[in-house]
């Protein structure tokens, strides 16, 4: 039975689905993983939200720079065609809708596109927010990456959020470690199946009312 | 002649008063101005509110500035990070306020004090927590939240060069809020590696004008560059590699 | 391979619809994007909105998109000057309409557009004329008048080089709205003088990042200028001094 | 009887009293003779609201630069430590309060410091307003430069400005070719006499009741 795939798998299956000339920011953790599977002869252009587009890769060991960190504080690089601005206007270009897409990592997606990623809430634990409320709603498409049940095995895709929101109606897409779903006006549409998943394992693994749109997906249609 | 050159990191914080904002530029370590926080703790202000977006790293800088509890409040986004445990602790005890801003929110109040704005309709966290009991509005077909400028007394960045005009360029990612926070606050001390000749500065490519500049004292090449040249090295805390930390030998930028 | 550079003025302007709001760059002449709006002229788009600054100056550029009446109404801050012949007999026989807007209230909403901010308030025009009918608050013992952001469709703008990501190096007051304005069109139309090869524009030094720009078209190198260097040679309007007009030798920039 | 001095000395005048390392901002017209007067000894920056610090005079025959020019679209040069920026942000350096100085002309100055400079309201008029808004707000100190008389013979100085507003509340002092005025709470205060007018002669002329602080300013004190 094979029901799951890997993290890098599912990096590959998103970065596949980001076109050529894209604008592309990718969230701290999992999401940084899609970079390294953005084909290699087409051009994507990486935004960080700390003050930079055209990010490149890790540099090499020896050539850490502190000055040149992602949003991560992860030592970057440049790539030719770089440029750097300052706080503002780096999210000014997020705010203004200038990102084709940010994809971001998932507490709970709810089946109008609320996100909850931010904070779990709990008592005592200290409160965090960074970029990501601007992230949440600062790009045309925005694509959440996570495996589809919590460590407890209970399903990120909810009804209803009930951790503290990230952001409203924001989430375009989430790609699962069973599946792919769209978010519609209707619920989430399930687009594409991973392993032997099916719609009716999912319903029933989720607890929602799934939409199958996996043949009008393979059929070319988009929900 | 305008001279904004001061001789060392002492004269550039004096005068910070008790109970004073500060911003401290920097997103992490990158653009944090090290020497003159170093400066502010020997300074002796304290009761301080600090803009800035984390709150602090590893046992230096901001977070120096915490441990020897001298800030009652802090306005951040992201004060948790792997190496915070200095805020972390004083939090946990109560011995901090924290309020937390949405990154972009931030900057955006930041360059709105600057640019005298009254206040503005973001959407940045319409709907959630960091918004309640904000005054909302639709436009436009969509929800907007109000927010108000964040203003300082003193604004504390790092920067690459300067001239004596206090014309400042920034290196790489190190720039993040340093050209904003010079526009907010009543006072602006910078630390830069080197200063520049006067009309050595290229002036399509300054990026802080020195209208926003009071005070800018040199501090010393960083680590990793030698006259301007990126030479490597260092470890993401600017730490020799394969040799002793750069604490050790004065400090990182 | 992201290739935003096409090769006539022509291709730049295609696709721009009757009734379409279109940004067009420039303080004055200084960055007025001529080329671009002589190929809009023959391109046919009518029933326009303008925003730029002026209202055009002389024969040529705006104005003679003026002559042409192609513009249903311009939203500008000093559509009276010298040279502004063309608009002031489309105004005086209410042949256009005009939307009057203080200069830093019209590039604040520009800027407001770019950046995603629903309306901000500021206290430029308060208690004049220009600010009549608008929602006023008293904020910090100030009273704001609140603006709302200026969109367009397109943004035609002037800079002197692009790499083929679009990003983009002004020069000196020829910078005025060019970068702004590419942020707040749905598409952003660039003249520059000349292309530059990805990665020779200094990362440091880019003022509009390619991200706001979607098409761009060279144009050769203004007169005043010799493999980027300032020659002179030219008076205010481009025309080489002693000499037949710049017009004569097919416009200026 | 020299109850007048010429333009040329009241921008002198002005220049005198702007301190050395000011920001200044010299409007269109008859303030940028201003410039001219500045000690070349001492450093004070120039603002062009079109997107400059660090302004210089006029380049000599030969060598105007149509890409460098002054918000009256005069051609200019740059001094070393200029600095070129977009109009937003230049604009945001006025309305944030970055200047220390401007100077305008004005059709009228009320008492309580409205300005008048924009607009006659005649009927057929191009109303044009460009950065003069922008400008009465936008400086630490606005000083407008003016003749005292219109060419009717009419005061400049009003109680109440019958012209329609650049601003509220915004000058701080007049120079004049008859007196210098500081606008203050309880009205226009004269400041300083030219020639040999006195305060009695200026309040027949303005019909204000004007008051008399020249013996405190000669005495170094500041209203």
């Amino acid at each position: 039975m094979n029901k799951r795939i890997s993290r890098e798998e599912l990096a590959a299956r998103i970065a596949a689905d980001i076109p050529e000339g894209s604008i592309v920011n990718l969230g701290i953790g999992a999401p940084t993983l899609v970079a390294d599977y953005l084909p290699r002869d087409e051009e994507i252009i990486l935004h960080t939200e700390n003050g930079m587009l055209g990010m490149g890769p890790a540099p090499e060991a020896g050539w850490v720079d502190p000055d040149l960190i992602n949003a991560g504080k992860q030592a970057v690089t440049a790539v030719p065609g770089a440029a750097y601005f300052h706080h503002a206007d780096s999210f000014g270009m997020m705010r203004g809708g200038h990102l084709d897409v940010c994809v971001l990592g998932a507490f709970q997606v709810a089946e109008n596109g609320d996100l909850a990623n931010w904070s779990t809430g709990a008592p005592g634990a200290i409160p965090a927010v960074g970029g990501a409320m601007d992230l949440a709603i600062g790009a045309k498409a925005v694509f959440v990456m996570t495996d589809l049940l919590t460590k407890q095995g209970e399903s990120k895709l909810v009804a209803v959020c009930t951790y503290p929101l990230t952001g409203v109606g924001c989430v375009s897409r989430v790609y699962t470690d069973h599946a792919v779903f769209d978010v519609t006006a209707d619920g989430f549409a399930v687009r594409d199946l991973f392993g032997d998943n099916t719609v009716t394992e999912l319903r029933t693994i989720t607890g929602l009312d799934l939409i199958d749109a996996t043949a009008s997906v393979a059929a070319g249609g988009r929900p | 002649m305008i001279d904004k050159r001061v001789s060392t990191a002492e004269e550039a914080v004096a005068g910070v008063a008790d109970g004073a904002t500060v911003m401290i530029g920097g997103f992490g370590r990158a653009g944090q101005p090290i020497e003159l926080i170093d400066a502010l703790i020997a300074q002796g202000a304290g009761d301080l509110t600090i803009v800035s977006n984390n709150a602090g790293n590893g046992d230096t800088g901001l977070a120096a500035l915490l441990a020897e509890r001298r800030v009652r409040k802090i306005i951040c986004s992201f004060p948790r990070q792997s190496d915070s445990w200095v805020f972390d602790g004083l939090y946990r005890d109560g011995s901090i306020e924290l309020e937390l801003v949405p990154q972009g929110n931030l900057a955006e109040r930041i360059r709105a004090a600057g640019a005298g704005i009254g206040a503005f309709f973001t959407p940045t966290g319409v709907g959630t927590l960091l918004a309640e009991g904000k005054e909302t509005r639709e436009i436009d077909g969509r929800i907007y939240a109000l927010e108000y400028p964040i203003r300082a007394d003193v604004a504390l960045i790092s920067a690459r060069s300067a001239d004596r005009w206090g014309n400042l360029v920034y290196r790489a990612t190190a720039r993040n809020f340093g050209p904003i926070m010079a526009t907010a606050a009543a006072r602006t001390v910078v630390q830069v590696d080197e200063f520049a000749e006067l009309g050595t500065l290229d002036p399509e490519s300054v990026v802080t004008p020195g209208v926003f500049v009071d005070r800018v004292v040199a501090v010393g090449e960083r680590r990793w560059l030698c006259c301007g040249e990126f030479i490597g090295g260092v470890d993401l805390e600017g730490a020799a590699l394969g040799g002793a930390s750069a604490e050790q030998h004065g400090g990182v930028r």
